[in-house]
């Protein structure tokens, strides 16, 4: 059974169609790469799939229950979690402030707990406590644990929006251009990364991403998307030999730019 | 024989309590296209915000065509021939096309040269000449790119700072873009590319400088920055 | 023992001053003037701390706030004085109606910070400061028009039960708890939402609900402020809480440094010592006032984050340390950072 | 050098200690401090000028005299000017100070019932006697007894008002009344219910909201259709010259009549000659009373500030302190109970505004006075009225 | 039905004031995205301004009245003159805090609109009296049809009107106004046009001051008197009207003006007490239904 499944999902803006029968099933521990030209509606199907936009018809459904009519942190809250493409991190936060906030609708302390501090409530924040810290510490940022975020560089920041997305116990997670100005080098760290969550933390990924040289290798499956609609679906290969991607996406050049990087 | 354009010394930039740039030095010569590359948080777009005057240098000196730039006021520095397409294309979302291009001749007062400038524009950027009445906040991001260099050329600077042309755009349009970046350099324009893809980058200019933590690193001809090992490893992915 | 002397130290160093300045007024360095307007600038603290918790905390623009105090000045005056009697309840039972009252002021101003809140924290910046200002005019007008309460003619006859004592242990207690919610998980969720609301509802955080809970929490304050106000002037009267008492508290805030509760504690008090400080020069009254914006323009231009935007003493703060160090309550457990791998 | 340091100061100390002794054998008491509360910034800022400029000429006369004489003893007198912004809370403030830091004998002001209100327990509790200048409101001196009053109270002003419009035979009035201002609704309240007592009919009755925008338009239309024969305005006195123009505008010929807010050149001056001619106000005191008191002190603040006339901010004032300054020459004991009692024996006092005795509530028993806007827009003095 | 015309008229005085007012609020916010909290107070200065430059020229004035020619010099010289105290107090107060959090600029306002008040207040020659304003129009009063209206009002109204288009028509149809623009939406890529933002942003306040003087001469013009804390109030509503038509939006400031005059005084003539609230209820209920206003567009920040 597979843990996604999008049916028909459209949106409109305008009359204008943003997004057309967008279909999607996805298993358990795959990695799904959605591309296609800039304003093709990648984007706004993240959207929708985080609850910002309520999408025109189609459906959504998350190990069968649909989640349809959800408030974007509902959507978080069943398990949805995604990244920024122009990074939205807590800036003026520490770094662990900014993973055990990703914990808030977790955390069982009440409102009177919290503002007389009662020993319960001190002994559920050490919990959250280590438990952000081990995931910073499997990230490689438990050095800049109490450093402001936005004092960070920008690959760390990078990793560590991903990092506050797993602290929401996610199954799914959404990667908005993950690599977006980055260098070859952090761009490997970056797919390495990647490849771990699935393999070590069984997580189902969707990422949109238009450097190739990051998607090609490291996506199971490839959705290409033009004006809302589908064109193209299958793996690397298939996808990178399609005249249609090629002709709308990619173009003639492509080859030439990837083979040399 | 090709003379010094712009020409930058020690330069260093500062915001609050970070130096952002530590004291970079480089050149680039009329009707070059000159890349610096690196990675992200390197320096390179405050280089490009300093050298337009949207940053005040802390120290060092810009020298572009014998005129100091490091105490000139922004729009100063774009009458004196400096026009920079900045990071994120940064159109005017709520004009339209036209009005944007038009606000690229915001220094010019002849009528005639703004229409000739503007014909040129739509002669090299056909697409904008279709959607000039549409809101420019409306365009797609390969068009917005193309609005951001058309309004630069509209300024008519001598040399042009590109700052990330490539970001977030679909490889056909990066192609596209590029080629058209070759087109200006040509018809006269010299550029200073900043660029992620550093194979793209390496690709167009003649030299390029490669950034890191605010130092320059290693400078070079394009096409021995290519074979350059240590270029090879963290930018070229080889 | 350390962790317990920790906490200990700054109560014994609340008492201490309090002892301080009782000896001060014993020796007569410091008269019930100076006493007053130290009653005065802890009130003020206790609003600016308020209005932080939604300014600077959770990133909200509240620009009406003396709509909050106003409600609990008279919710709690209502309780001692027409409920009680005022001046004729007896001696053993003032205290217990004194903080039934304060009690009362903040619940009828959390309640209605609740209600309004609800279909305005939808609002955006700007839009959602207007509101507020629109929502303190429409209290202030109201209570001019209610009959029993003294319409505008105000209210007579709050017995004057606020003292020193009283405001600085509400202050210390507005601090504490003030603390203790903005580094918890609450705190967290309101600095989420004003650092970006779009990641901190993306990270299942309902930021509907932190907003109204930052909302409500601080007008209860505001309203035992309010309070306590009544309680030191014995008089209430609806102008008095009027939107330049809003801009007031505003200019304590951002003086002060929002997202600071040191800022608060300074801005609150030296703001309203300062213009009680220029009285010293007599000869000047005609220009106190126009010193007193000079200076906060110099402030503002000078520190354009406030006093201390951004920085906090370690005092007000809960360092993350401090939850692996052996508590007085709990069982030892040791900071992750320091455990060997 | 040093030596020269230290000859030098033994002559300065040994001046100092002459010039000390040398007081001290002229027979004069310790200075005795005043302190004078008003708004010298804030909304009612031209009443705290008034109150200010009031007060300083009493402060002239007591240093031309060197001081008040109690006893054979000369005390020099010293006035404290503080600035209540026209809010309770600093009023209270400023109370504080006065009482405890300045060390005041007694207190001159404030001028707004709402402040005094809120002050007036401190300097009941400190023992300190005050004088509110222009704070009609009942309530004030209900406060105790150290507190009292210069004017007459909003019941008293409001009957003479009502009492007035009924004798000119006028059987219907409208009102057009602050709702947010204490004074002007305590007003609105007596003068009804007396004018109603008397048979008289109020067919219209119209409020705003003070603080606000100056438009009255609506409020006056309504008015004007009502067609009463006066209408009642006892507003304030930066409101008053607009209603008026705004009355003659949407048509209300009839007489306007105002209250003691209304006594300040710069409401005739504003609202136009034009307009306001015809019109009449109950003051406690009018410029024209051809009483030598009152003449010469007219005269003495004319020349004392470029020929301003004072208005009933200013005499009330000038006769709080005048008050104080007669109850310190009275004392058994210069002191402040010593005072307060003396103010409570105050009878006779030739004041400008007329003789005054201090009633068994400490509110002054003292007249009326009537005024009419002539046609040069000049009040004249129509009558007196006394309780 | 004469009645109702009367208050709409009353409205409508109110209600240019108001507008007057509400689009230098409007502007600088579009273009600085900052709340002048003391704009009300230009409003001040270009009013008491007014009377002490009328007096300067009284020696021109016959039996009271003043030539159409002295109007307009004394108005010009107000509205210059106001406009150029606009521009002095962006260039000290707000200039240096302008890439600062925008709440700093909102205190310095307040205390700046604090100085502005009691600055002259304090001067022995200005002080806290109330002055009669000086009548600068003509005052003929008509009836038409059961409907009083004076000729200072007409002219006002319409003055009004004819600033308002002036303005429109330069933000919209001009280079400077094109600058304007550019400048609200991005000022670095507008300086990159060779923009001097400056400039701009100096002329945006100059005008700004000087609609809220002619807004003051108006106001005063029609309840003629003139005191230092005169503004206050007046630029609270006006901002209030402002955000109700959709504030950084000219025709929503214009728009909002009018509501916020038309129904206030609707608002007193169905019950005086309700006159001083309505304005707000009005804000809060528009918001509520638009949340950025009347003809304000909701800037939806992209994910």
């Amino acid at each position: 059974m597979s843990i996604l499944e999008i049916k028909n999902l459209s949106i409109e803006f305008g009359g204008l169609k943003a997004v057309d029968d967008f279909n999607l099933s996805l298993e358990e521990g795959e990695i799904i790469a959605i591309i296609g030209p800039n304003g093709a509606g990648k984007t706004t199907i993240f959207n929708m799939l985080t609850g910002i936009y309520a999408p025109t018809k189609g459906s959504i459904e998350l190990n069968g229950e649909s989640l349809l009519g959800l408030k974007p942190y509902q959507f978080a809250q069943k398990g949805i979690a995604r990244t920024f493409q122009n990074i939205r991190l807590f800036a003026a936060s520490t770094v662990i402030d900014n993973v055990k906030m990703a914990y808030t609708h977790q955390c069982k302390e009440s409102f009177f707990e919290c503002i007389f501090r009662t020993p319960k409530m001190v002994e559920e924040e050490r919990k959250i406590d280590e438990r952000a810290m081990d995931l910073l510490k499997a990230f490689d940022l438990e050095s800049k644990a109490d450093i402001l975020a936005k004092n960070l560089p920008y690959g760390a920041q990078r990793r560590l929006e991903i990092v506050r997305a797993l602290m929401l116990e996610p199954k799914i997670l959404l990667l908005d251009e993950p690599v977006a100005g980055m260098i070859t080098t952090e761009l490997d760290d970056m797919a390495k990364m990647v490849r771990e969550l699935r393999d070590k933390l069984g997580l189902t990924v969707i990422l949109i991403e238009h450097h190739m040289n990051f998607v090609m290798p490291i996506a199971d499956r490839i959705k290409v998307l033009n004006f809302g609609e589908t064109i193209a679906e299958g793996s690397a290969d298939e996808v990178q030999n399609n005249p249609d991607v090629i002709a709308a996406y990619l173009g003639g050049g492509y080859k030439n730019v990837i083979t040399n990087a | 024989m090709s003379s010094r354009m712009l020409d930058v010394k020690d330069l260093a930039v500062s915001y609050g309590m970070i130096t952002a740039v530590k004291g970079v030095s480089f050149n680039l010569d009329e009707g070059e296209i000159v890349a610096l590359i690196g990675a992200n948080g390197a320096g390179k777009s405050t280089i490009l915000r300093t050298i337009s005057g949207l940053e005040r240098a802390k120290s060092g000196s810009i020298q572009f065509l014998g005129k100091e730039l490091t105490k000139m006021p922004a729009h100063k520095i774009v009458e004196a021939g400096i026009a920079h397409v900045p990071e994120g294309r940064r159109v005017f979302p709520r004009l339209t096309v036209k009005e944007n291009l038009m606000l690229g001749a915001n220094i010019v007062k002849e009528r005639s040269i703004i229409q000739q400038r503007l014909e040129r524009t739509y002669l090299t950027f056909p697409r904008l000449k279709e959607r000039q009445a549409q809101l420019a906040g409306t365009l797609s991001g390969g068009e917005q790119q193309m609005l951001a260099l058309g309004r630069a050329l509209m300024t008519g600077g001598k040399l042009m700072l590109l700052d990330e042309p490539s970001m977030g755009l679909a490889p056909i349009i990066v192609e596209d873009i590029f080629r058209i970046i070759k087109e200006i350099n040509e018809a006269g324009t010299s550029i200073l590319l900043i660029e992620q893809n550093a194979f793209l980058a390496l690709q167009t200019a003649s030299r390029a400088y490669v950034l890191e933590t605010g130092l320059i690193s290693i400078e070079g001809k394009s096409s021995d920055l290519l074979k350059d090992d240590r270029v090879r490893e963290s930018y070229l992915g080889a | 023992m350390k962790p317990l002397i920790r906490k200990l130290l700054p109560i014994l160093g609340v008492v201490a001053l309090y002892y301080l300045i009782m000896y001060l007024k014993s020796i007569k360095v410091m008269n019930p003037y100076h006493i007053q307007v130290l009653m005065f600038a802890g009130v003020n603290i206790m609003m600016t701390i308020s209005l932080n918790i939604v300014n600077g905390f959770t990133g909200q623009f509240c620009i009406g706030h003396a709509g909050f105090m106003s409600l609990g000045a008279y919710g709690a005056s209502i309780v001692t004085t027409m409920i009680f009697g005022g001046f004729s309840v007896a001696p053993n039972l003032r205290i217990p109606v004194f903080l039934l009252g304060l009690l009362a002021g903040g619940l009828v101003a959390g309640a209605v910070g609740l209600l309004i809140g609800i279909p305005t924290l939808k609002l955006k910046g700007d839009y959602l400061a207007i509101v507020t200002l629109a929502f303190g005019e429409i209290v202030r007008a109201t209570l001019r028009l209610i009959e029993p309460i003294g319409a505008a003619r105000g209210m007579i006859g709050i017995p004057p039960y606020t003292n020193f004592a009283w405001v600085l242990f509400f202050v210390v207690l507005t601090l504490i708890v003030a603390r203790n919610f903005i580094y918890s998980k609450h705190g967290r969720a309101c600095i989420a939402i004003r650092d970006n609301e779009i990641a901190a509802d993306a990270m299942g955080i309902n930021t509907t609900k932190y907003k109204i809970i930052s909302f409500v929490f601080a007008a209860f304050i505001a309203g035992v402020a309010g309070g306590l106000y009544a309680h030191i002037m014995s008089f209430i009267q609806p102008d008095t809480f009027s939107f330049v008492k809003s801009s007031d508290l505003l200019v304590y805030l951002y003086a002060g440094g929002t997202g600071s509760l040191t800022g608060s504690v300074l801005g609150g008090l030296l703001l309203t010592v300062l213009p009680e400080a220029l009285r010293t020069f007599g000869n000047l009254v005609n220009w106190r006032i126009v010193i007193y914006a000079v200076t906060l323009v110099i402030i503002m231009l000078y520190r354009p984050l406030g006093l201390c935007g951004g920085k906090e003493l370690p005092l007000l703060k809960i360092n993350r340390k401090h939850l692996y160090e052996k508590s007085i309550f709990s069982k030892k457990s040791v900071h992750p950072s320091e455990t060997p791998n | 050098m040093k030596k020269i340091n230290v000859i030098l100061s033994v002559l300065v100390l040994f001046t100092l200690l002459i010039s000390v002794a040398s007081v001290t054998a002229a027979e004069t008491g310790k200075t005795l401090k005043i302190g004078v509360v008003s708004p010298i910034s804030g909304s009612a800022a031209l009443a705290g000028k008034y109150i200010v400029n009031g007060v300083k000429l009493l402060e002239n006369e007591l240093n031309a005299a060197g001081g008040v004489m109690n006893n054979g003893v000369l005390y020099p007198i010293e006035f404290v000017y503080e600035d209540n912004e026209a809010k309770e809370d600093i009023t209270t403030n400023v109370y504080q100070k006065l009482i405890y830091q300045d060390e005041v004998i007694g207190i001159v002001g404030p001028d707004m019932s709402k402040c005094i209100l809120a002050a007036g327990t401190i300097a009941q509790s400190a023992g300190c006697p005050a004088i509110g200048t222009f704070t009609t409101n009942v309530a004030v001196t209900q406060i105790g007894d150290y507190l009292f009053r210069a004017c007459f109270i909003d019941p008293f002003q409001g009957q003479v008002a009502a009492t007035f419009a009924w004798g000119e035979g006028y059987k219907t009035a409208a009102v057009l009344y602050n709702n947010a201002d204490a004074y002007s609704k305590g007003l609105y309240e007596a003068f009804v219910q007396s004018y109603e007592a008397l048979g008289g009919k109020i067919v219209e009755t119209q409020a705003y909201s003070g603080a606000d925008v100056k438009d009255y338009n609506v409020q006056l239309t309504k008015i004007a259709a009502a067609k009463p024969e006066c209408v009642f305005m006892p507003n304030l006195l930066n409101e008053v010259p607009l209603q008026i123009q705004q009355a003659r505008a949407n048509g209300i010929t009839v007489p306007l009549i105002g209250g003691d807010s209304w006594d300040t050149p710069e409401v005739a001056q504003v609202a136009g000659a034009e307009n306001i001619k015809g019109s009449v106000y109950i003051s406690a005191f009018s410029p024209d009373n051809p009483d030598p008191i009152a003449q010469k002190f007219v005269n003495d603040f004319k020349t004392a500030y470029n020929g301003d006339v004072p208005n009933s901010n200013a005499v009330l004032a000038y006769e709080a302190g005048a008050m104080l300054v007669e109850a310190i020459k009275n004392a058994k004991t210069v002191d402040r109970a010593g005072v307060r009692d003396a103010l409570a024996q105050i009878q006779g006092l030739a004041l400008p505004s007329g003789i005054v005795t201090v009633g068994e509530d400490r509110n002054p028993i003292k007249g009326a006075a009537i005024l009419q806007y002539n046609d040069q827009g000049v009040a004249t003095f129509l009558k007196n009225v006394n309780p | 039905m004469s009645t109702l015309m009367q208050f709409l008229v009353y409205g409508l005085q109110l209600g240019s004031v108001y507008a007057l007012l509400a689009l230098g609020y409007t502007m600088v916010y579009g273009i600085v995205g900052m709340i002048n909290f003391a704009h009300g107070d230009f409003l001040m200065i270009g009013a008491l301004g007014t009377f002490f430059l009328a007096q300067a020229f009284s020696s021109f004035a016959v039996n009271g009245t003043y030539s159409g020619l002295i109007v307009a010099l004394i108005l010009f010289t107000a509205m210059v003159g106001t406009g150029l105290i606009g521009v002095g107090v962006e260039a000290i107060a707000y200039k240096p805090l302008r890439n600062r959090p925008k709440m700093s600029a909102l205190i310095t306002a307040v205390g700046v609109s604090m100085f502005l008040e009691n600055f002259p207040r304090a001067l022995p020659f200005i002080g806290p009296s109330p002055r009669s304003f000086p009548m600068l129009f003509p005052t003929k009063r008509f009836q038409i049809q059961g409907v009083m209206i004076s000729t200072t009002q007409i002219i006002m109204i319409v003055l009004s009107l004819v600033f308002m288009f002036i303005l429109y028509n330069v933000v919209n149809r001009t280079k400077i106004g094109s600058q304007m623009r550019a400048c609200s939406m991005d000022k670095d890529a507008a300086q990159l046009m060779g923009i001097n933002i400056n400039r701009v942003i100096s002329i945006t306040f100059f005008i700004g001051a000087a609609l809220a003087a002619a807004s003051g001469i108006f106001y005063a013009s029609i309840y003629p008197q003139v005191d230092v804390y005169m503004g206050g109030w007046l630029g609270t509503k006006s901002f209030i009207a402002a955000v109700i038509g959709g504030i950084g939006d000219i025709r929503g400031a214009m728009l909002g003006g009018f509501i916020m005059g038309i129904t206030e005084i609707l608002a007193t003539s169905v019950n005086s007490n309700l006159g001083y609230a309505i304005g707000f209820v009005i804000l809060i209920l528009i918001l509520l239904f638009k949340p950025a206003g009347i003809m304000g567009k909701l800037t939806i920040d992209k994910v």
